[in-house]
């Protein structure tokens, strides 16, 4: 039986499609999730996408946060439920506190969109065990609010547990605290990433075919579970 | 060392997407009652010296050609006690 | 507006001008001239109506009589594009529509059109530019399409000048605020500086879109009974722009004095999310065909939308303006009439789809409202309060406005402009001379690399896009299993106009074609944004002729037939105008996008091929602004047969396999391209002139028709055959190698030295 | 009807670029002799009925959160005269 993937579209996600795209590439098939149902409709995983939900006016996923999909998808996380916020998905997850710190304006105060090279650092999560660790990629990076931050303490804690699970390498884009690119949960089902990995799927329309190993990672897990 | 707090709004005329989503989301989250919601910025400026009635002129000059766009926005200075 | 006399409570019913109380009251002063109209438009207005209008009809001719609106001036010479249209079977909907549909082949169709927001960008940048972005995706989003991608042809100041510093990072950062939010991506544009728009920057938007052909929707309004639903923002006092804050203050209600705000902003405020909500309803609502007729609210709001759906449809048109839902109540008639908010749109729709439509709204938490309905008369009726206060017949206001032949004469300076040839200035002679020429050409902000502004702008959302700036063209996928595409490039020369606009007008076609064939796309069709100075200026108005005569000529001869477009008259500082500037966009389809053709050079070794002939033609060049700061003789010649055999065999080409990379030639000549070409692929390129030519004319001449190409080795034969038959000439210059651009016998340039000098500029000036 | 501002502003601790952004730009423009600058947002809300006890403590707990990501940001409720 293929592993079913959802993605939820929030009144004003963009990369919704994408990310579904990026699911089937996988060999996954991808499932549609809207953020008035709390019904996930069983999938066995779940991607926030990219993009301004509600117009991203007040914080950067500070409303989604409060839709009644994220009802389900705070508790789906907390027993184990593989969680991909990409972008905008990694800001709904740190305002849920799924994730710790937050993210705000990129230190140069403009949006950036530019093929971004990082590393894995971690390649023990849900969403990258395809990667070898220090694996060196290149996804598109494409944001306004990127700048990772969180106490000097959180970030201690974070690399001493292994909990960055991607670094900026080469330039840093956004202003990112220690070049964080992405962090996980203590368990490692939650993964919040800033750069786009749905859009490195094809050769055609993307830089490459890096961003392809978070989702064929959460594929084998599901497998293997 | 003083600080001065300069207050920038959208004009009411203009519309004020910000403050609408914020209004907007309210009552989902439970909270009722708040009839309208406007979205502005807040800039906290420390000066160095006295702030007399030429630094704050300035201050003045400072808000109206750089931190508020007058055609679309007010603003509002004061010292902060 | 009232002079009666009379008791507190008299007023305030007078105060509604209604159409009966028009007849009572026929020498009652009116505003006419304050809003716009000339004595003869008012006049003309009684004369179709045998009555004064009322207020709110006063205000619904005003905006829809306007320049902006009403194409008065412009009118009998953008006729040309439908006169001399080339007979074209890719044709679904032509000029008249608020874009034109173009079939693309396997039951798809694409509409796309440019529009400018120019004025308001200089007054708020940000928000200008932002509406200015929200304004044409509504427009394609109205033919029924789902919009794909945008682009920004931009045209600033000097790139030095303090002003330029607000006014540019302000621009990018409202379309790509917008853009971005939108979820469409940034495909390509124009980023031109030149002091003559130092007070009045182009700020001009395109936007694509692509559906099925069963799914073309137009605006108008048929079937009597059927429901006029306004969806999306609510209505509020922003946006009533220009001549018309001058009529708000004319409507200003007496009896409501201080309660309402002071002044009403010309400028308007956009929401992009609001209007990707009303883009993701809007195709529901289209998917689901609940939809008759459909038109977004742009320019003049709910008076043109109202006008020209009664218009173009089959019966008349009863709403009631009261059901229009309010940001702020103290709107008059008038004011909600002629509002500008953003983020709306008017769909007519059947009365038992009436339900399912607001469902569908709902869903997307946007607000609609039926606030009409489809007449079986021809009358255009309009009430508030109870009374009627528009009865006009819809086609006078939205499509029989005035029609003005304005006079216009070839200005005397023109002779003197064309007569200061280049040929003086002072030329690079010593191989040195010529290494510093090409740095500082490649420095220079016209031709130095616009990556600091496009890596603000989204290019990869929606997942479909094959290439996007800085490549020739902007590529997006309409297939994803057979792989089929579009092509677009916009091009726009102000200097090459303004030394002759005829021509100028014909080499911006030319260009975007060009590009649009090096990407390997076949050009189908074209739309375009007029900029120019006053039409009340005869200079003017002769530029503005000439470039439409040169513009529909050309179109006729590359069989590429306009769609649609938009005129944007009074750019200017005070009384001086700026360099007319034509834009002009052109849509490519290619079958398979994965034979697209890139324009870096990858592939070490390749053969480079210059194709086309170079003759010295250096007026209006890159090279003399740059080195001399000088404009003067005679664009280059326009040779459009050649063109057309250029294009075929880059399609070609690109469809065989033959090329890994192509570049056209435009400003800056060769050495401009090849820089590119090598700074884009990160290979160098090793070049060898041909025989007695000057090596500063082969470098920096701006002939049309050329283009570079980079061939594999294995390639060379049946490429070179393929030009030798077709007639199209093709030197050899040069190889793919090394980490340097290597002009033999002359200078060589390490890339990365061409890679500062073209990187660091534009972040040095704004950064 | 009361209107009841609520300012939030980044921690002091937290880097805050566009209020830094602002600060270098003031010498170019000739403004000198303000030593910091800090941007936050300020909101404006119109409140139903007595702004008494309750209804500010329900605007305090919304500011919490909603209108600021104790994360990073402080807050500030305070009833407009
Ligand atoms: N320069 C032009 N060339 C061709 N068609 C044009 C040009 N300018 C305007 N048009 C056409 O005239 C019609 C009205 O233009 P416009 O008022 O801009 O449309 P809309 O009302 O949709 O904004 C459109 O079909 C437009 O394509
Ligand atoms: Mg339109």
């Amino acid at each position: 039986m293929t592993a079913r993937i959802g993605v939820v579209t929030f009144p004003g996600s963009l990369d919704d499609r994408d990310a579904r795209r990026a699911v089937q590439l996988a060999g996954a098939e991808p499932v549609a999730l809207w953020h008035r149902d709390k019904d996930l409709r069983q999938v066995d995983a779940v991607v926030l996408p990219g993009g301004f939900s509600y117009g991203d006016y007040l914080r950067a996923g500070a409303i989604a946060r409060f839709s009644p999909v994220m009802e389900t998808v705070i508790a789906g996380a907390r027993d184990g439920l593989p969680v991909l916020g990409i972008c905008n998905g990694f800001q709904v997850l740190c305002e849920s506190h799924l994730l710790p710190g937050a993210l705000t304006r990129n230190d140069h105060l403009h949006f950036v969109c530019r093929d971004q090279r990082l590393r894995i650092e971690n390649a023990t999560t849900a969403w990258t065990s395809s990667y070898r660790p220090d694996q060196e990629i290149v996804i598109p990076l494409k944001n306004g609010e990127g700048g990772y931050v969180a106490d000097e303490r959180t970030l201690d804690m974070l690399e001493a547990e292994g909990r960055v699970v991607a670094r900026y390498l080469e330039l840093n884009p956004n202003g990112s605290r220690r070049d964080i690119a992405g962090v996980t949960n203590e368990a490692g089902n939650v993964v919040g990433l800033m750069p786009h990995p749905e859009h490195a799927v094809e050769s055609l329309t993307g830089p490459g075919l890096d961003g392809l190993g978070f989702f064929t990672s959460v594929l084998k897990r599901l497998v293997n579970a | 060392m003083a600080r001065v707090v300069v207050d920038v709004m959208l004009k009411p005329e203009i519309l004020d997407p910000q403050g609408q989503a914020v209004q907007r989301a309210l009552p989902r989250l439970g909270f009722s009652g708040i009839t309208d919601v406007r979205q502005g910025k807040r800039f906290e400026l420390e000066v160095e010296g006295p702030v007399d009635a030429a630094a704050l002129a300035r201050i003045r000059e400072m808000a109206e050609t750089f931190l508020a766009n007058t055609v679309i926005e007010d603003f509002d200075v004061r010292v902060q006690s | 507006m009232t002079t009666d006399a009379g008791t507190a409570s008299e007023r305030v019913s007078t105060t509604i001008d209604t159409v009966k109380r028009a007849v009572d009251t026929p020498g009652l002063a009116q505003p006419w001239a304050e809003l716009g109209l000339k004595r003869d438009e008012y006049d003309r207005i009684r004369e179709i109506l045998g009555r004064r209008p009322t207020g709110a009809e006063l205000a619904m001719y005003s905006v829809m009589w306007s320049e902006h609106c009403s194409y008065k001036s412009s009118k009998v010479h953008l006729r040309q594009f439908g006169e001399k249209a080339p007979p074209s079977d890719a044709l679904l909907v032509g000029i008249g529509e608020n874009a034109g549909v173009v079939d693309v082949g396997q039951g798809y169709a694409v509409t796309f059109k440019v529009e400018s927001h120019n004025h308001p960008s200089y007054v708020e940048p940000y928000q200008g530019a932002a509406t200015g972005v929200g304004g044409i995706v509504r427009d394609i989003l109205a033919m029924g399409a789902r919009p794909v991608a945008v682009m920004d042809p931009l045209r600033f100041g000097a790139a030095d000048h303090p002003d330029t510093r607000r006014v540019l990072p302000g621009v990018v950062a409202g379309v790509g605020g917008y853009g971005n939010c939108l979820g469409l991506p940034n495909i390509g544009g124009e980023v031109v500086f030149d002091p003559c728009y130092q007070g009045n920057p182009l700020v001009n938007a395109l936007c694509v879109g692509v559906m099925r052909h069963e799914d073309i929707h137009l605006a108008k309004a048929s079937g009597v009974g059927n429901k006029v639903i306004l969806y999306g923002a609510r209505t509020g006092g922003d946006g009533i722009g220009g001549v018309s804050v001058l009529a708000s203050e004319t409507f200003a209600d007496p009896s409501a004095a201080g309660t309402r705000p002071a002044k009403r902003p010309a400028v308007q405020v956009g929401d992009p999310f609001q209007e990707k909500l009303l883009i993701e309803c809007t195709l529901e609502v289209f998917r689901e065909k609940l939809v008759v007729g459909i038109q977004d609210l742009g320019g003049a709001g709910l008076s043109c939308a109202t006008s020209e759906l009664a218009s173009a449809g089959s019966g008349g048109m009863r709403v009631e303006l009261d059901s229009v839902p309010l940001r702020d109540a103290t709107l008059s008639p008038e004011e909600i009439l002629m509002s500008e908010s953003q983020e709306r749109m008017c769909a007519v729709v059947e009365p038992d789809k009436v339900e399912r439509f607001l469902e569908i709204c709902e869903k997307w938490d946007v607000l609609a409202t039926v606030i009409g309905e489809v007449t079986d008369g021809d009358r255009l009726e309009i009430h508030w309060r109870g009374e009627q206060i528009v009865d006009v017949p819809p086609r006078t206001v939205a499509h029989e406005g005035p029609v003005y032949q304005r006079p216009y004469a070839r200005p005397v300076w023109q002779d003197a402009l064309q007569a200061d040839d280049p040929a003086k200035l002072s030329r690079p002679g010593t191989p040195e001379e010529l290494r510093e020429a090409v740095l500082s050409l490649v420095a220079s902000p016209n031709q130095a690399s616009k990556s600091w502004i496009t890596s603000q702008y989204d290019r990869y959302v929606l997942g479909n896009t094959v290439l996007a700036q800085p490549e020739d063209s902007g590529m997006i996928r309409v297939d994803e299993e057979t792989n089929l595409g579009v092509a677009l490039a916009t091009d726009g020369n102000g200097r090459y106009a303004k030394l002759d606009p005829y021509t100028g007008a014909q080499l911006a076609l030319a260009e975007a074609y060009r590009n649009v064939a090096a990407s390997g796309a076949t050009p189908l069709a074209v739309t375009n944004c007029l900029n120019f100075g006053s039409p009340e200026d005869p200079a003017a108005m002769w530029q503005f002729a000439e470039a439409c005569r040169g513009l529909a000529d050309a179109c006729l001869a590359l069989g590429t037939p306009v769609t649609g477009g938009n005129v944007s008259f009074y750019n200017q500082t005070g009384e001086v105008a700026i360099h007319p500037t034509p834009v002009v966009g052109v849509l490519g389809v290619i079958d398979d996008v994965t034979r697209r053709t890139p324009m870096g050079f990858t592939g070490e070794g390749d053969l480079l091929f210059l194709l086309g002939d170079t003759r010295e033609e250096l007026g209006g060049s890159a090279w003399s602004e740059v080195a001399h700061g000088h404009l003067g003789g005679l664009p280059p010649a326009v040779d459009l047969d050649r063109e057309r055999l250029l294009a075929e065999v880059l399609v070609a080409g690109s469809r065989d396999g033959m090329l890994d990379a192509a570049h056209d030639l435009s400003d800056g000549g060769l050495v401009q391209a090849l820089v590119e070409s090598c700074l884009r692929g990160g290979l160098g390129a090793r070049i060898v002139l041909p025989e007695g030519t000057d090596p500063f004319v082969a470098l920096f001449s701006e002939s049309t028709g050329r283009a570079v190409v980079a061939v594999p080795r294995s390639e060379e034969l049946r490429f070179t055959d393929m030009c030798r038959a077709r007639g199209l000439p093709a030197t050899r210059i040069g190889v793919v190698d090394g980490d340097s651009l290597d002009v033999q016998g002359q200078f060589s340039i390490g890339l990365g030295e061409l890679r500062e000098a073209s990187e660091s500029t534009i972040p040095a000036l704004l950064g």
